[in-house]
């Protein structure tokens, strides 16, 4: 054995995750999920309508985040499928659908749609797939005003449902709240087991070398059209959401423009990453007020500001936000000399160095850790 | 005189220190070999003096201290490095590969006689000069890449692993063409080279590297005296 | 079997075959076609000619992911790696053919893939060991040299419990003391799994010591086959592909 | 309980015994954003000069200064809805004047359930006039655009000749309403529409609905385009293809300066819009005392919100007005009170309105201003001159 | 027969105005290897200063130049203090960065020019002559003919000179070209400026028509794209062609096909695009990437 030579190893290691950072992240998750159950109790209907609309827009990136963070296919259309689902419910409601049936097919209905464009888009990639994922919204819009016997045409829908059962004691607010925060918790724990394990893998390694998938045993093709799927059905299921939330739905609800506000709030809030998907949510939907609060005719230059500063700031998304910070502190700790400023000389970081962010704290030393 | 000092350079890719304090001179027209292990730091010594990683200490290329230089000015100054793995431009063809890698040059009709010879010198290559570069086999882009370096009539070249993947008889070619270019254009070189074998055939000197530390220095000569050094890297 | 693109011929009407729980040697100059070979094993390219059998079936036609299944595994004569995933993460993919459970199973995290996954986790971490990755297997894979790739994609492919394993220069990069000891890990998982392994490689040491037969390419045909050392002395592959002076890249 | 409901002394949310808060929320950025910027500039115009000049008379005897607050809401209903939760949630009093037709429609079911009033709105879609019963807190102020498709239509019927129509409309509720009004206005008469097209807003021209158009010939162009440069392109391309027809255009797409004049509007035989308001642009007005003071308004508090000029500015600056006349005729600081001093407006000329257009709410299904006046470009001074028939 | 003809010819002075465009967003990516989202932006942003000039009466032709100058510096300014700091990074990142800043430059021009259009004087003569029954414009036949100069000159720099050699080499692989020498950050920068610089004239083409205003391009993009895709986005040929093809398209379909009517009318041409690129992935005059195993 070639103990002499053998290399001790330089490399920051990442154990898994400690007990201490694992009954943090407990500590944390139970803390917001406390706030999530508590606030609507105790807020009035417009707060409880943003934590709602954050629930909607959170399922929508989700499923963007599905297909295009983890399975690394750019897709622009995921605003065509929130607007279909929002009318397939919207159809149902009007047509006095019971409830459960509207909520499956917003999903399901959007889903096939998404697997049948998949089926014959799947085979490309990079923009070519973005192109097709484009003209959906695009033909969408018209197509939604056309058959208006269906989606009411361009002056759109007003649904009013959901109303809180009267033994429940509840708001109409603090209950569709709550149906929102409970499909939105279901499709993010199904997500997250999801990207865990086997086929999460399999995302990954499409997104990074399909021809290593393809000698893994794992078809691209099969593996976009299934995340496809998926980003479709969560898609179609935060239409319900939106349905329930906003009690309308048009063409406006499905227009281009907000298939690339999804796009920027996704990697806005880390893509690949399911804390990042609900942070992107939240940006999605505070990031307007706040620019209102600030100065409502200059929403245009306060919001492009902004992302523009996160992405500056944190460029791997909010959700580096703890690890950035971290390391700052380690850093701060450390003994190292300045490393020279590299964001000004853009030539001189590898590209592995350039994504900073994106390497972990240094743990504990770990030379001894092999024989 | 020499032509290249590192003094105590130290390296780290993010928040990794890699290197620690690592000293060498190459001499005009030298030739100097590094060894280690895999992730000893050969690559990352490399990666300092071409100016691709953060870097401290002192590394003086010409009188000059080009410490912390990117790696287009090191490139500029003379410095052609063949990095480790495929360090080809995938979508252009062959021969816009060898242009490019002539950029800094002005002398024209000299690009043209220099393509040539790269291409005598690498005949797979004279076969494929219209395809895109990624399309070649791992030996012809390996070959791509060295005979990229080649066209940037360079002062000093940092070879990593330029045989790698090379067929025997290619690899002997390659190092042949190396020498002689060290011979007749005054090249000096910086060899890092698992095959020790065609290191050795070709360096003055070497310094052994050991977790990012220099671990031994000395002449071929004196290493090839050393019962570790034959073991580790000779088998011998 | 052959192979082309466009105007250029890259395989030329090849036939070999590797005997079950051997080790086949495949050696040529660059660019005479070994990797495209391996690739049309694998189903990665269509040969415009001929056939393939493994196991005694056809497999042209099989496209790659299925080939992953029915029992053939690879390595990659440039390493590729999901760089910004751990080591093990990395080699979990391996598992992949043989895990069971569709979406549906796995997102609801069903007991049976639980244990699965946790089955694969342990084997995955066995193996790293091994190949005396062990201390790297929670460390990310942009913050390994380029030698230890390799390693983690032989640990890759082997997870996937495969009965062909195609090794594409896998001694590439690695120091005299490394390859000894990929020689010692190759020899040893051949034996346990009952292995059949193809190999590329330019280190002729690594192909005397373990090859039972080579197949010398040229130019995408067939120059010769043989032991090792036939092939070493063989004055047509001295002259294709070692060069004249005889192992001069090689340990005297 | 909602909010509409009195608050601890009897008044409503929103109003103290010197102030009362109103909100709207339109498009600010975006592709809507002029007309959009216009609604809030011209009402934050005329409300912050009648506050300066000491605050609104109400007719419970206070004075009142009104706190203006906007939002953007990038004609998005999803936005919409969520500005409205937040300004009632800041304790607005009334929403006043929002632009958008889908925007409005969200907002407005909330609106009756939380007994808000959703007023004055500057859009032309009869959803939010007609039928005022069913929804007693929301009302429109400008003439819908089926009135002024109406308007046209009863001009050439009353020409009593037999006309060919083409007409080009929007693909939404703007363009149907208007071809709604005109085709009731000329049912069974001789006039006929021989050609009909219409368009996305998102189109960047329209020339090849012209030429189609344009091979029928018609006499008269019925151009229901809302979008600036779409309806200048239909002029000049008309004309380019030599089919001169007259055209009638919406009143919130015939500005003189920034529509008529660079589509080259001479030519044509007849270029008609109905017309409510005063253009401060238009030389005819410069001596016109409405129009100086809605310019020294404007230029004081409304041009940081909209830089450019759209009809819209002068529409919302208007409707100040109208509001102050409701406010004077409020008896309680309520919304139930507003409500009915609001829709109890008649007659009511207010500034900025051409004369003998006036604003009349008492009608359960129409806008605050339910008629427009018919005017004819006149080349010659740059701006209108009144019809006397086709 | 001449209404047909006369379709045709509305349809490519459609596909001139997205051309114009694509032909911006395929200079920049092969000069970064990026898609822009900005590039709107940037043109409409430099047409705003030849609308301010205009106004303060100088002639068009001279406006357009300092258009194009200011463009040049205003996308390698924003490259050098924007883009760079993405450059090396996740490329998703980068995209939502160009998205950053077309959010942003929208919001700066709608600050000094408000949003509503405005019309714009052409640079050519705003007059039409009538040929076999068929009306053209001076205005398209201008904008067509500096569209083709362009797209030849763009030809030009990218297949024969050394520094369209250099650009296709760092957007190809950066850190391989540094290697060379490249003067990689120069040249990107370069790059954007001269993407930025076409931005301004394709604004100056096309605002005649579409009315400057701040989202005067926002949907024009869109077509853009497709264009510039099926194209083959690295081919200015292959992008001026195909944006007469959706041009044309879009306007036959809308003339002839009574079911798809004027209201989806624009699904022709991306239903055909989607169909082109299943079949042709690298698009129409696109060469395919090589990729290895
Ligand atoms: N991007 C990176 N981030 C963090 N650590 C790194 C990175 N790249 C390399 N390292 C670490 O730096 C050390 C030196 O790596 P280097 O590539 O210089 O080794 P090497 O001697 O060239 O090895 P090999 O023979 O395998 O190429 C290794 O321990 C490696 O793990
Ligand atoms: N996808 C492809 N497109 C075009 N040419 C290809 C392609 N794949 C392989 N070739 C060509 O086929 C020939 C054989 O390549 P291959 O990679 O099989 O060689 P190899 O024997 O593995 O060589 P090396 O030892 O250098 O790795 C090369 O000349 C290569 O350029
Ligand atoms: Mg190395
Ligand atoms: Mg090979």
């Amino acid at each position: 054995m070639a103990t002499a030579t053998r290399p001790a190893p330089a490399a920051t290691t990442t154990p898994p995750r400690s007990v201490v950072t694992r009954a943090a992240a407990a500590v944390a998750g139970l803390a917001v999920a406390v706030v999530l159950v508590v606030a609507p109790l105790v807020s009035s209907p417009y707060i409880n309508f943003q934590l709602a609309s954050i629930m909607v827009f959170a399922v929508a990136l989700l499923g963007l985040n599905v297909i295009m963070g983890y399975t690394g296919q750019v897709s622009l259309g995921q605003s065509a499928f929130l607007g279909l689902g929002a009318y397939i419910t919207a159809y149902g409601v009007l047509n006095d659908w019971p409830i459960a049936l509207s909520l499956l097919l917003s999903a399901v209905v959007p889903a096939a749609v998404g697997m049948l464009v998949a089926l014959a888009a799947a085979r490309l990639r990079g923009l070519a797939l973005a192109m097709i994922t484009l003209a959906l919204p695009i033909i969408g819009v018209p197509l939604a005003r056309r058959f208006d016997g269906f989606t009411g045409g361009s002056q759109g829908q007003v649904v009013s449902w959901l109303r809180a059962p009267e033994s429940l004691g509840l708001a109409n607010d603090q209950w569709r709240y709550y149906v929102v925060a409970v499909i939105a918790l279901v499709a993010f724990l199904l997500v997250r087991n999801l990207v865990r394990g086997r086929i999460g893998r399999s995302f990954a390694i499409v997104k990074e070398n399909e021809a290593v998938a393809l000698s893994m045993g794992v078809s691209p093709y099969r593996t976009k059209v299934l995340a496809f799927t998926i980003a479709s059905a969560l898609g179609g299921l935060s239409g319900f959401m939106y349905l329930a939330v906003v009690q309308y739905t048009s063409p406006e609800t499905l227009v281009f423009a907000t298939s690339i506000n999804l796009v920027a709030a996704m990697v806005i809030g880390g893509s690949a990453s399911i804390v990042g998907t609900a942070l992107g949510a939240l940006y999605y939907v505070l990031v307007p007020v706040l620019a209102g609060q600030v100065n409502s005719s200059r929403t245009a230059l306060i919001s492009g500001a902004v992302l523009l500063a996160v992405l500056f700031v944190l460029p791997a998304g909010l959700v580096s936000l703890p690890r950035r910070l971290a390391r700052r502190r380690s850093a701060r700790r450390g003994t190292r000399t300045a490393p020279h400023d590299t964001a000004d000389d853009a030539a001189t970081p590898t590209s592995t160095d350039g994504s900073a962010p994106a390497v972990p704290a240094p743990a504990a030393t770990t030379t001894d850790q092999h024989p | 005189m020499s032509l290249l000092e590192l003094d105590g350079v130290s390296a780290s890719y993010g928040h990794a220190d890699v290197l620690h304090g690592v000293s060498f001179v190459l001499p005009d027209n030298g030739a100097t070999g590094l060894l280690g292990a895999n992730g000893a730091g050969k690559t990352t010594t490399l990666r300092a003096i071409s100016g691709m990683v953060r870097t401290t200490g002192r590394i003086v290329f010409d009188g000059r201290d080009i410490t912390g230089l990117g790696p287009d000015r090191t490139a500029a100054l003379g410095i052609a490095h063949v990095p480790e793995g495929r360090g080809t431009l995938g979508q252009l063809s062959v021969r816009e590969n060898l242009l490019v890698g002539a950029y800094r040059r002005r002398d024209r009709k000299q690009i043209a006689v220099d393509v040539d010879y790269c291409l005598d010198l690498f005949p797979n290559l004279r076969e494929r000069v219209g395809s895109n570069a990624a399309a070649l086999s791992g030996g012809e882009q390996q070959m791509l890449a060295v005979a990229r370096a080649f066209m940037a009539k360079p002062r000093v070249m940092l070879l990593d692993e330029a045989s790698l993947g090379l067929a025997p008889s290619t690899a002997r070619r390659v190092y042949d063409a190396v020498v002689r270019l060290r011979r007749e254009a005054q090249v000096a070189m910086v060899v890092v080279e698992q095959n020790a074998n065609l290191a050795f055939s070709v360096v003055d000197d070497a310094t052994v590297l050991e977790t990012g530390r220099v671990a031994l220095q000395g002449s071929s000569a004196e290493l090839l005296g050393m019962d570790a050094v034959r073991r580790a890297y000779l088998g011998g | 079997m052959s192979l082309r693109f466009g105007g250029i011929t890259v395989l030329d009407d090849v036939s070999f075959d590797a005997p079950r729980g051997g080790i086949l040697g495949l050696v040529g100059p660059n660019g005479a076609g070994k990797t495209s070979l391996f690739n049309c094993i694998s189903g990665h390219y269509q040969p415009a000619a001929g056939s393939i059998l493994v196991d005694g079936t056809e497999t042209v036609r099989t496209p790659a992911w299925r080939m992953a299944r029915l029992g053939l595994a690879r390595t990659f004569q440039h390493p590729a790696l999901r760089l910004d995933a751990t080591v093990l993460e990395n080699v979990l993919l391996g598992a992949h053919s043989w895990l069971p459970g569709g979406p549906v199973a796995w997102a609801l995290r069903l007991p049976t893939t639980r244990r699965h996954e946790r089955e694969a986790r342990a084997r995955a971490l066995e193996l790293v060991e091994r190949t005396g990755l062990g201390w790297a297997a929670h460390t990310r894979a942009d913050e390994l040299s380029h030698g230890l790739h390799k390693g983690v994609e032989l640990c890759r492919a082997l997870l996937a419990r495969p009965k062909l394993l195609l090794l594409d220069e896998p001694a590439a990069g690695l120091s005299h003391a490394e390859v000894e000891q990929l020689i010692g890990t190759v020899r040893a998982v051949r034996q346990e799994f009952d292995l059949t392994v193809v190999v590329v490689e330019h280190h002729m040491g690594l192909i005397s010591a373990l090859t039972d037969r080579v197949v010398v390419l040229d130019h995408g045909a067939k120059l010769m086959e043989g032991t090792a050392a036939q092939a070493q002395s063989d004055p047509r592959v001295v002259e294709a592909y070692l060069g004249k002076e005889v192992g001069a890249g090689e340990p005297a | 309980e909602s909010s509409g409901g009195l608050g601890g002394d009897g008044s409503s949310p929103g109003i103290t015994d010197d102030s009362i808060s109103i909100g709207i929320s339109s498009p600010l950025s975006g592709p809507t954003a002029g007309p959009g910027s216009c609604t809030v500039a011209g009402l934050a115009a005329y409300i912050e000069a009648q506050n300066a000049d000491g605050g609104f008379e109400f007719g419970d005897g206070n004075t009142r200064q009104v706190e203006f607050t906007y939002l953007d809401d990038v004609y998005d209903p999803a936005r919409a809805v969520s500005n409205f939760r937040q300004l009632t949630d800041q304790g607005i009093f009334a929403y006043v004047g929002a632009l958008g037709t889908p925007t409005n429609a969200a907002v407005m079911p909330i609106a009756e359930e939380e007994e808000v009033p959703q007023v004055l709105l500057t859009t032309g879609a009869r959803t939010f006039s007609e039928d005022q019963e069913a929804h007693p807190w929301t009302t429109g102020f400008v003439p819908t655009y089926a009135t002024e498709g109406r308007a046209f239509g009863e001009l050439l019927v009353a020409a009593d000749r037999p006309i060919t129509v083409a007409t080009l409309a929007q693909n939404d509720d703007f363009g149907q309403s208007y071809l709604d009004g005109f085709t009731e206005a000329t049912e069974g008469s001789q006039v006929e529409v021989v050609a009909s097209a219409t368009y996305e807003p998102t189109d960047t021209t329209l020339d090849s609905q012209v030429t189609e158009l344009a091979a029928s010939n018609a006499d008269v162009l019925l151009s229901a385009v809302s979008v600036t440069p779409l309806q200048v392109g239909v002029l000049t391309k008309a004309q380019s293809l030599g089919w001169l027809p007259s055209i009638f255009l919406p009143s919130n797409t015939s500005t003189p300066g920034t529509i008529l004049q660079p589509g080259g509007a001479e030519a044509y035989p007849a270029v008609f819009t109905p017309s409510f308001s005063k253009n401060p642009n238009s030389p005819a007005f410069a001596e016109d005392e409405d129009v100086q003071a809605y310019n020294a308004a404007f230029e004081e508090y409304g041009s940081q919100i909209a830089t450019t000029y759209t009809p819209h500015c002068t529409w919302s600056y208007a409707e100040g007005a109208v509001l102050a006349e409701a406010f004077a005729g409020m008896e309680e600081p309520t919304r139930e009170s507003f409500m009915t001093a609001l829709r109890s407006i008649s007659d009511f000329q207010a500034p900025m309105l051409l004369d003998g257009i006036t604003v009349d709410t008492t009608s359960d299904d129409e806008a605050a201003i339910s008629t427009v006046e018919l005017v004819r470009y006149d080349a010659g001074t740059g701006g209108f001159a009144p019809v006397d028939g086709f | 027969m001449s209404y047909f003809v006369q379709v045709v010819v509305d349809g490519l002075s459609n596909g001139a105005i997205y051309a114009a465009l694509a032909l911006a967003i395929v200079l920049v990516h092969r000069a970064t290897g990026l898609v822009n989202f900005a590039q709107g932006g940037m043109a409409v942003a430099a047409t705003f200063v030849a609308f301010a000039l205009t106004r303060a009466g100088v002639p068009v032709l001279l406006a357009l130049l300092a258009a194009v100058v200011f463009g040049f510096v205003l996308g390698a300014l924003l490259e050098r203090g924007v883009m760079r700091h993405f450059e090396r990074g996740d490329p998703d990142t980068a995209v939502v960065a160009t998205i950053a800043l077309l959010v942003l430059l929208t919001g700066a021009s709608a600050f000094f020019f408000g949003y509503e259009p405005q019309p714009f004087p052409s640079l050519f003569p705003n007059r039409t002559f009538e040929v076999l029954g068929v009306f053209v414009s001076f205005r398209s036949i201008g904008t067509i003919l500096v569209l083709i100069a362009v797209m030849v000159g763009l030809q030009l720099l990218f297949r024969s000179t050394k520094l369209g050699l250099a650009m296709r080499a760092v957007a190809d692989n950066p850190e391989s070209s540094a290697l060379s020498a490249l003067p990689v950050s120069r040249l990107l920068m370069i790059g954007w400026g001269l993407a930025a610089g076409l931005g301004a004239v394709a604004g100056v083409l096309v605002a005649p028509q579409l009315f400057i205003s701040p989202g005067m391009l926002d949907f024009v993009l869109v077509y853009a794209l497709a264009a510039a895709i099926l194209g083959g986005l690295d081919s200015p040929v292959g992008a001026v062609v195909a944006a007469a093809f959706i041009g044309v398209a879009e306007n036959l379909a809308g003339a002839y096909l009574d079911v798809v009517g004027d209201d989806l009318k624009i699904a022709v041409p991306f239903v055909a695009v989607m169909v082109i690129l299943v079949v042709r992935p690298q698009g129409l005059f696109g060469r395919k990437t090589t990729v290895r195993v």
